[in-house]
């Protein structure tokens, strides 16, 4: 995130961004849940250009035994890139970005997963970057959610994250690539849902430049955007279990 | 065992205060604790300081080095902003590489210099493919709560006392870092519909429900950090954003007159 | 536990089948599971393929870079393979660095192309000490069993849908990749006097007892890895030469087609 | 192993190898016996210009203990290089070749240790190479095996190893490093010698290029090779238990 | 440690030393106790342009359980420089020398805390220099031994450290960095104290070139130096205990 | 468990020898065990040596290669000492990084090899900017006590056997390494008002209380290191001085006739 160079990069033109979308447009969305045969939850998903495919193993037996928590489920959540998932090869591993990513998702987990329900074990969320365009964070989270109701792990709402980006000047839902790096601010929200409305938000950071009155707007434009994505998400799922003839 | 149940007792303790809109330490709930810097405490560094928030302390020490340039960003200088959490200041803290507390701490300090703009990284290239690197080495001393506004005041503190050591490297004469902006960051603890600035560690003992809300000298926001797990609901936030505008504006003061 | 008697249960079955040349899928021993191959899906690589063998999936990505030639060879390209095997794909995956099986499968993959010269290395010069290197990342994303060869095949179709880079790095135009071999590895489960190819992971109960036998299309053997402690007598192992050598084509015959 | 060379590399020359040996012929082998104090069993090994000291600790309680089995004994089988082993310089720890090279030899020895008398414990073999001259992982086998033998670990068979390779076309045993290196196929076999008879195959790696009839003619030549250098390794045992005059 | 360079670099002018010391005179020490409020013991030190801070934890629950001695507590020693304590950047973590002044200074405590009162727990030391202008080592150990009585362990001695330089053929006491750098030979020792007497040498470290009796004088003037030390250490404990009005 | 009892007895009939000036393998207090020093076993090597002291076993091994000199010294030639304490050498050596007692090992031979001048650093320049690397692996093979002296032995007898590889990397014609001192070790055992020369595992059973004290040949005291936790006596240190000049010049009489 850099305004440094604003003035030359020209990414809104004609009241209309790069790509063709309207300030408070989504980029287009992809849910397919259950993609995965060894994992106990699955969801690939797309955002525009991104990629990921996110796991849920347990609960299980929480490894090593010293970690076990007697009256609840311990969390992880590991947020990855794969090496080939962005222009420069990243080396394989986290880096500090990505532990980062991984502990404010697992905190926004923590909100909804009952844990009081599965004391000693281990509930683990993967998620895998196959390809970056920025907002990979909040897709990795969308597609956690998926695979958790996948998983059958039980669960007191949803988690739905999108970003807000200010971009010449304007507030603009869901960056991409292009916004994320030249534009003048960033912020990820992950709202926790729950009967289809939103209760709280559950992760938020920010960086960038972004004054009172933008911040209050760009929370609105995100609230509508994670509602939206919450419909993709519900009819992913249901999607998954009609086809399954469960209901 | 008998840690948990003194746990315990504090966190009702606090609780019960809480619920009277009172703090264990006397303190309003928007009240901060105490402030000290200390600058140039290093000598052997470019930059130093040393913040103390009631009793916690952090030294932070500012080192700096010519060296290669990212190769996407040729013309700008290289901010590294690195954080320990030594065992030495806080039973908690064990010796090892960095854990997702001090790589959050030292993500979120760098932010908000980054993002405030306050080094001109422009202005830090000494020639073609050779630039300065300016290292931000965070080390906790003591933890008695928010170790992230007393790293991110020591960032800026060591930044503002800072001598670009060019004779050392043969590339001119010595001077004044230039800093343009001053970031200052707010830690509330959220709980129980209430915010508590600046939290104490035994405030701490209600949950680890923090937010970190930096802003720069024209109150533009620059970094928001939401840190433990726990909803934070729309009303709250827009609170939190006018405390922190307002509260920093008071420790900005403070760092004029380093 | 619970764990372990199914697990027996299931090594029970695999065997009792065997005992009458059924596989419990409905397999023959010597038929392979289906195959797909889809390449391209990685935009941001320069090269890519998702390979899936009945349930086993496995993405490989392929990146290329500029880079300094080993002082030994300084007239040839690099070729670096390397496999995680992320805890998304198996329960049993954890974490952390590459352990033996994770290097065991990226050097596997790596000598089938080395040694059939898929690649001419001595046509990825670019300068005086400046050679192209390809990297080969193998991403695992669910183990059915034989992720080996999954992986094989993913390397070679990602290979063969790689574009150099030459454009982004200043070097000319771009260009496909030439690729003039297509190596081809069949791995098999050697059990009870029996050569089950393809092994699933159900399979898999009944012991690791795997070979892997990659072949070029003139029917030389490139590589062999016999995986797991068992005795492998000479004459099962002549037959599985043949066995590897008949299936490679068919599976060759689908790469043909990329 | 690379081929790329070859034209120029001329490595058989007047039907004879460079060092002079013939097609079939070992370089010379010389072992030693219970060489270290410290250790359980321990054996010195030279084949040719390679020389590797191989120790064996065990059957003793293996730790951490949650590795351990309680109806078996655990095997660790680590293959080091030596820093100053290599032309260049090797940077100490194991590297991914020897980490391979551990994993598939540890597999040939799994097969004639009578893992089932040693419950709850470890067998450690450790093997350093002081030197090398292409065919090290087999030399450590050889040197591992007769160390085994001297630690006194019930076993139902010796694990012998020894490579072949293709050469200017030539199918030749034992291999010295300018033949590993420009030679156009590599093929290394550790064979389960029981009763004075080849009984299995225990390790089996290739690479290079060969053909089905270079293989059989390989595997031949190999067995043969094999059963000269168990010889070798029998006489190291017997030598060492006449001089304790215990036989 | 080199002397290369001794010819060039004039290090005693005038019978005296370049920061205007005698021969056998300590840099300025200031300490003050109880610096740190988690600790539950802690000392700030200065010795000339060293500044460090030592901190003790315990006796607490030693971790993990399997390092737990059921007879007595184990101590740990960290010695470690902060990355800007040095001229040029030191990159954060242990090093190897760190490593080795740990050991030889976790020794040193081990001859003096009475470990047998503290069964199956851990006292942990952890000393950070802020600052480092040679004899980190000895004022860390100095600074140490402060905060060990400071969290109220049991000790039959304290432990105080100083070294001795050669220097344009004088032997000095307490050299300060360019002594060090370009001095003939550094020799740092640490004495146990008990009543007010120096009991033995705990710690004991050279490099460089000196003679028998250069060592014998330069023992002899660690000791004088170690004794004025104590004093310091002992004044700075009385001061906080007089300052809580404790006695 | 038996373990324990097993060296309980040890230590109590160490102990009981030596409180009649006796050792359990016969030597007098200051008697050293046999030394054998080979020169030249590793030929890949540019200097090697294997030493054995009584059943103590170390290999090491030297290599050069060229390489930039550390800015603060351009025209000094490099050492780097690093000591593998394998765990083929002791049933309580673990494979993994270097632990506290190997970094020990490695920086009291390279303090010995370093402070008597015995390599002249300045004369490892090659050009400006490029000087010999020098480094220096100590490989344990058996340790029956003192692999201290046994390393440095080994470090300084494969220095005196070192040929300069200067014809691999172009620089002229190979030559032997200048050597111009001989630095030795000696370790000594100090327990109960007594010191034994060249410990024995055996006799380390009555603690790890250890000095080494390395002299170059006109008598200097080079390096000295008390290693473990034990009360030393002024009047004990002098008389390990005398004792150790006495015991390394015996010593170095046999690396005199390398």
């Amino acid at each position: 995130m850099s305004d440094e160079m604003n003035d030359e990069m020209q990414l809104i033109v004609d009241g209309k961004r790069l790509d063709g979308r309207k300030f408070d447009e989504l980029r287009e969305v992809k849910i397919e849940t259950g993609v995965l045969k060894r994992a106990d939850g699955s969801c690939y998903l797309e955002m525009g250009n991104n990629k990921m495919i996110a796991a849920v193993y347990g609960p299980r037996e929480a490894f090593p035994r010293h970690m076990q928590d007697p009256s609840r489920a311990i969390i992880r959540y590991r947020y990855s890139m794969a090496p080939f998932s962005v222009d420069e090869r990243k080396r394989p591993g986290p880096d500090r970005r990505s532990v980062e990513i991984s502990k404010v998702s697992r905190e926004a987990f923590e909100l909804v997963v009952m844990k009081e329900l599965y004391p000693r074990s281990g509930i683990d969320i993967f998620v895998e970057v196959l390809q970056a365009d920025a907002g990979t964070r909040a897709a990795c989270i969308n597609a956690a959610s998926v695979a958790l109701v996948d998983a059958g792990i039980a669960m007191k709402g949803i988690v739905t994250s999108v970003a807000i980006a200010k971009v010449n000047g304007e507030i603009v839902l869901d960056p991409f690539k292009e916004e994320d790096n030249y534009g003048e601010a960033d912020m990820p929200f992950a709202f926790v849902i729950r009967d289809g409305e939103i209760k709280s938000i559950g992760l938020l950071q920010m960086d960038g430049k972004l004054s009172y009155d933008e911040i209050r707007k760009g929370l609105e434009m995100a609230k509508k955007g994670a509602m939206e994505i919450y419909r993709l998400q519900r009819e992913a799922i249901i999607r998954k279990y009609s086809l399954e003839e469960v209901e | 065992m008998g840690e948990d149940i003194l746990s315990d007792i504090k966190r009702d303790y606090v609780l019960s205060k809480l619920g009277e809109d009172e703090r264990v330490d006397g303190r309003k709930l928007d009240e901060y604790r105490n402030i000290e810097i200390e600058t140039g405490i290093i000598s052997k560094a470019e930059g130093s300081a040393l913040v103390r928030i009631g009793n916690t302390q952090v030294v932070v020490g500012v080192k700096m080095q010519p060296g290669e340039p990212y190769p996407d960003t040729p013309d700008t200088g290289i901010i590294i902003t690195n954080a320990e959490l030594v065992p030495l200041a806080s039973p908690t803290f064990e010796p090892g590489p960095p854990d997702e507390n001090s790589i959050e701490l030292a993500r979120v300090v760098d932010r908000g210099i980054r993002e405030s703009e306050a080094i001109d990284l422009k202005k830090l290239v000494i020639d073609e493919g050779k630039v300065w690197i300016i290292f931000i080495d965070i080390h906790a001393l003591d933890d008695d709560g928010n170790l992230m506004d007393a790293s991110s005041l020591g960032a800026i503190s060591a930044l503002l006392t800072t001598t670009v050591p060019a004779e050392k490297f043969d590339t001119g004469d010595n001077y004044p870092l230039p800093v343009r902006d001053l970031p200052v960051s707010i830690t509330s603890l959220v709980a129980d519909g209430k915010i508590l600035i600046d939290p104490s560690r035994d405030e701490m003992s209600i949950g680890h429900r923090l937010i970190t809300i930096t802003s720069d000298q024209k109150d533009n926001i620059v970094s928001i950090q939401k840190s433990g797990s726990y909803h934070l609901t729309e009303e709250k936030f827009y609170e939190l954003i006018e405390i922190s505008l307002t509260k920093s504006k008071e420790i900005r003061d403070m760092l004029g007159k380093i």
